[in-house]
């Protein structure tokens, strides 16, 4: 994959893996960890902290 | 309030008749009342209501109904009945069970909101409660469990579709003391249809995404659970799992008794709960294809079937429970709590008794 | 032979009671008339055949049946009844006629075996036939075709499912004159569910090569043709595609009028065939996800939809029609028959009016 | 603009690499042309869109992609590419065609935009075109009708998945002189599973509505005619039903020729039609349990099956005719037409053959 | 016997082939077996075994292998091969074993009949052991459990595809020391399609009463039982359900550790312990519509999804399960062994990565 | 429902309970319990006696 820009390296907060994200994330934005899936919050950036996202159960349950 | 009228019906026979509406008869469970309460001899339907579909026919949302001359209303013009039905998701009725004793005698809430009896369990599982004053006087919807708090009652929880199946397959262990709150784990794996997301699912629930699935769609922490422990006194490690059939709940309960039990003993204790119960069938091997509790089996009614087998050792008892849950789960359930609690024959139109052979349902 | 008995109803009204038996009672239609008879509020149920169940319970071949106190009977072992309602494969009624009439006044059969009005149809379409003389005696159970015959019929031809699907979408245009014997084209494709098939079916009706399937099974010389021949006097081309449902017939008529009609004309002829009919809507446009005829909106019960389009430069009409083929195609129908023959009212029997939402009914 | 690169693959050959995006990335026919483009051995995939799930991973939308190391970006970041496929709703390519050539040399659209070869043709059937310059420039996809043509293209606009299915079925009818503009009445019966509708699916593709259904989606009046028209030059009656299944599109043709045809003169014609084609197979008759085309036997290919049988008197010929619709219909189809238009081998990166059993495709 | 043969691939490589037949080819396994080995870039098919449909194509029973040019052989005429593959019901193997070896190198037996390492096990579980010299010298073919035994192995016992889903579920948890033999009870309640049950299926497996079930079917004593036992060390609850699908196998497994666990613990058990296998994806929690592992994220894939919840109180660990019974589950693992037998690459054969969306797949 | 021949009495062999059998039955009949829908075999007539027939797993199962 080829991009104009650089991806960014961050600690995934469940499994303590160096992660790839985007180049272009900003505070706030939800991203979903390449390691968990889980959806993760972007806290702040340089360097990029990230948190678990409150989970959004009636968006997805029965 | 609207008195109770006394009808002639068609044989010339004096019955009672209750005039009944249901706020949410565009749901699912809202349309199962109003197809019920319109052919149950007892009640004549007043209201349907919708914010979405205000003035449309209710035909138009169940096709069904397309023979029934009504035409949904606004919720906040509810005129007096003698029964409110309500169908509306977690957290209408709390908030507006003042106004529904306003127009009605009677009120039947289908959602959670009434469910629990503690204040403090609404806090744990749910986002607290606005109206705790109501929780003692509501009743359980569940006649099996709860028949003799039901005649009379004036605000009627209708049961989880879960967590009624749940109970309906524990209790006689229960009740037998094969299962107690000492007992080791209970493990209770559940399969659900589609329609138990009710009619404004998202994508999720969108026919190719949830077609042909056995997805756990929720893993652990149902709030059914709560339920059940309040109810059968037992916490139960619970789990939910999508399948692909609109309509059907199954529980299997997987029980570690700590003292041996035979089948003849199963035998008797579940014969012996559900003898005379007007909805539940205890079916468990025989021979043909539908040996054990199914949803098929049960389809559309307000019927309930359990079953069981035993490990070759014994060790376990594994429990099997299959409900509609749009009846006995849900609709259907609160019209046969309603009919005891006005005290009308329980099984008054829910005696359709279901097909087969039948697809998904 | 049995007499006609007067019972009691729980009203405390003297109604007729007949007594009937079902021959065939472990298929899917007898089954199903089981189902219909047993809450009929006129029909007393005394014998279910079959050979291969002999003496088990109705209940273990069809689980919604477990609550009647009946076990199949050996089909040489008939006992004398008011009505005898045989729903075996094709050809085996045309060889047991004489000895249905020796224990029945009246005789309902559901197979092909005495449908078509002329001995050589059954050379061309079958392998001919038995009884021949028992042709003209027969009446064609279709009320909407053929009410006026039925009253006092004692030996009648339950239609086939595809044929009464495309019969009731086709007569309005039929009687109205829009379509003729010198019309143009007619085409009808057809679309059925899996129950059509029975319950002995072969490979091709396993689930795993059943599921998902738009099959051509019948693409060209399906027999019902013969039959919409000769009531509806058309020559249709006529084809059959198994899709993922266990109930339902649906039949798409693609007709080519000579002369332009309106979609005024149309709802016109429609509601007039069907105003009194109280088995028929008439289902067409409007708004909500059910706008035209679907076998979903009838499953198991004894309604029919029908309902058309026009192509914008009115050249064609696209008529609708969906039933459930296990009632309204077999055994609902012939209920309704018997009511009509025997002077019940028509709708005895057969007042469940459907489920929604519902998967593949 | 990116040039070409020459890329060494594992077996140590040189072969050319073309770099791709895809516009549309969460929808259906994005996924399936991801799916595709990431095992295509001469394809590198570049950028994926999505307003919604921006930034996220493929595999969050498309499960079958978790392996794929690729998020999604925004539709207004593309990057140079050799290819871009754009897979999104009618009315967007139009809008945005010139900036795609900006930033790639050849486009290959997935929507209407640039099927029909006229403009009128779209103020007629859509709502008019904002980009009619182009139309000119665009071939259709279908290598099956138009592969002299591809080679060396640079708009290229993928069929609709009905007007593919009806066009392989028919087309060899045509060749033949069977049919043509002045036979009478060519009735098209469509089936079709939900993933046609897209991702976004509304009320009428919620699970519980849209199990088992029979549904008539599109009565008359659909679009597709006007394709069908366009490259076969026939006026077609077609009728589009929704039926249980994901993937799938089943065109059903009803053809009366104006001179007899035999079964032999159908074999040549088909068998000559596609013989050399690498994705068409004719099923015709035969043993077995798939004796005609059906779209669970193409499930996930880019085959398409045609068949056919005549009416008894030799009057009609039916022409059967299945496709998957999100691979020939779609996804498929743009690859094969891309690969042909750069070069490539036909077959490259579609060589799936299909799974037996399979469910609900 | 068959010598390996030196092929030149297409790209001009040298690479080996060999000759490879399947005893048991009209079956579904056998099938799929033939599927995967057509296209193996590895393996040249030399004969399909039938009885009942000796000398018809191969593409007559799978339609995805009409393209195939084979006929299939009576099993009693088996030639020389390299490998051998067996696709018959349990029983039929361990009677042909001696002859399998007179004709082939390596035998793979998908059957139960040398999955047990120890004769007694046979004596319990199934009807005893014809050829029990053999067991020793079979090997497991699961290679996330047995890589190390699996090269050079010439006798290859596939497993169970409710022991696989089972297996590949716990073994992370069993190599991290949170299971043991003396943990408590683990309940394993599993969840199959419709082509676990093979191709002949009886009136269970017939559509009508097949579809939309959630059926129990093994509810106690299945003999999967003792693979997991022998193999994992466990003594498992386990429960089979049949549910609406085709193709999958789904377990959801309830533990309780000793000890208590965390989320990170489990992803740090599971990611180590599959990170390097080829076809396993842990998949647990997340956003999107697939947040667990399911069988349609696998369908048609040798994949295997693993993930896992906690209970709130982490008493509790859920682990759930998918694969394809098809592929991972039977031929796929097979094939994959084959590849570890022979040193071939592992996932050749087998890149095949699934389809999105896709129905019961 | 009426029948020619009165229906005999027999014991159910897992409940206990006293059930009701078609007056034809055979010895070695297989025949299913009202009670618990169990298939029970007929081992002696006069007074009949049931016993669990033997279950034919293959014949259902997977
Ligand atoms: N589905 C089941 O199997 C099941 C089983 C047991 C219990 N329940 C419970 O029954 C209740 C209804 O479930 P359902 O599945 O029928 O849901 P549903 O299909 O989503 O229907 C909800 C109904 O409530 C109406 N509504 C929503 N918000 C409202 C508001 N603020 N005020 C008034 N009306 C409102 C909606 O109509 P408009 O938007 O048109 O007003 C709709 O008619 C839920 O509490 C559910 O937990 C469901
Ligand atoms: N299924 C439909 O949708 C449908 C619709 C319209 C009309 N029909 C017609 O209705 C009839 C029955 O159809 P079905 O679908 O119900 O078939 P089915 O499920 O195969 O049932 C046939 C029944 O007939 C019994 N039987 C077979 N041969 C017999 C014989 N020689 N003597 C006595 N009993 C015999 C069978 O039971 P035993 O073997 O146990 O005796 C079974 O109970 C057919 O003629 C069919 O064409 C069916
Ligand atoms: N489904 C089929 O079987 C089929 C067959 C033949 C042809 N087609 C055609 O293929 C096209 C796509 O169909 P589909 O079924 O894949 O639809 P879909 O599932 O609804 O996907 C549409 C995609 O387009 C994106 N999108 C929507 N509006 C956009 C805009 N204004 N700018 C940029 N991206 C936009 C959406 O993603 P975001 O909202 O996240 O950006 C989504 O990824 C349609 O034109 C359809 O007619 C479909
Ligand atoms: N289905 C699954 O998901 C699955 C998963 C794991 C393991 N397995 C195992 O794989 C084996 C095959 O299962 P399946 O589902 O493929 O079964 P199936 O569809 O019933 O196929 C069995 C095959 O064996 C042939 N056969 C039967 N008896 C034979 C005999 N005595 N000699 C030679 N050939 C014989 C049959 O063909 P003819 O009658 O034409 O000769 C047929 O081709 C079984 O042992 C099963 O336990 C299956
Ligand atoms: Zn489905
Ligand atoms: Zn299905």
């Amino acid at each position: 994959m080829t991009t104009d820009t650089e991806p960014v390296l961050a600690e995934d907060p469940i499994t303590g893996e160096e992660i790839e994200l985007p180049a272009d994330v900003e505070v706030g934005e939800i991203i979903d960890s390449p390691v968990t899936g889980t959806e993760l919050e972007v806290i702040s950036l340089d360097p990029v902290t990230l948190e678990e996202a409150p989970e959004l159960e009636e968006d997805w349950g029965e | 309030m609207s008195g109770t009228t006394t009808a002639v019906d068609t044989d010339g026979d004096r019955a009672e008749t209750y005039t009944a509406s249901v706020v949410g008869g565009t749901g699912f469970t809202g349309g199962e009342l109003l197809r019920i309460l319109a052919s149950h001899p007892n009640f004549e339907v007043v209201q349907a209501t919708s914010r979405s579909a205000d003035n449309m026919t209710v035909g138009r949302s169940h096709p069904n109904l397309r023979g029934l001359d009504l035409r949904f209303s606004d919720p906040d013009d509810l005129e007096s009945v003698d029964v409110l039905f309500s169908a509306t998701p977690h957290g209408v009725s709390m908030g507006r069970v003042d106004e529904y004793f306003e127009v009605a005698d009677t009120v039947v809430d289908l959602s959670a909101d009434f469910r629990l009896p503690e204040a403090e369990a609404y806090d744990e599982w749910y986002d607290g409660h606005e109206s705790p004053e109501y929780l003692e006087r509501a009743e359980y919807a569940l006649p099996e469990l709860n028949r003799e708090n039901l005649p009379g009652a004036d605000l009627i929880a209708g049961g989880g579709c879960n967590a009624t199946a749940t109970i309906l397959g524990l209790k006689p262990l229960v009740d037998a003391g094969v299962l107690g709150p000492e007992t080791g784990e209970v493990v209770v794996d559940v399969k659900v249809g589609s329609s138990e997301g009710g009619a404004s699912g998202g994508a999720a629930s969108s026919h190719p995404e949830r077609s042909g699935v056995v997805r756990p769609y929720a893993p652990t922490g149902h709030r059914h659970e709560a339920e059940i422990e309040a109810y059968l006194g037992l916490s139960v490690s619970f789990t939910v799992h999508a399948v692909d059939m609109v309509r059907g709940a199954s529980a299997t309960c997987h029980v570690f008794p700590d003292e041996p039990v035979s089948k003849a003993d199963l035998w008797k204790g579940y014969r012996g709960a559900y003898a005379d119960e007007p909805f539940m069938r205890v079916v468990s091997g025989g021979g043909g294809v539908y040996r054990y509790p199914e949803p098929k089996s049960v389809a559309g009614t307000n019927h309930g079937e359990v079953g069981f087998e035993l490990d070759p050792g014994n060790r376990r008892v594994v429990v099997f429970s299959a409900i509609d849950n749009m009846t006995k789960g849900s609709a259907g359930q609160a019209v046969h709590a309603a009919n005891v609690a006005l005290g009308l024959p329980e099984t008054a139109g829910l005696e359709f008794g279901g097909l087969h052979p039948v697809g998904s349902p």
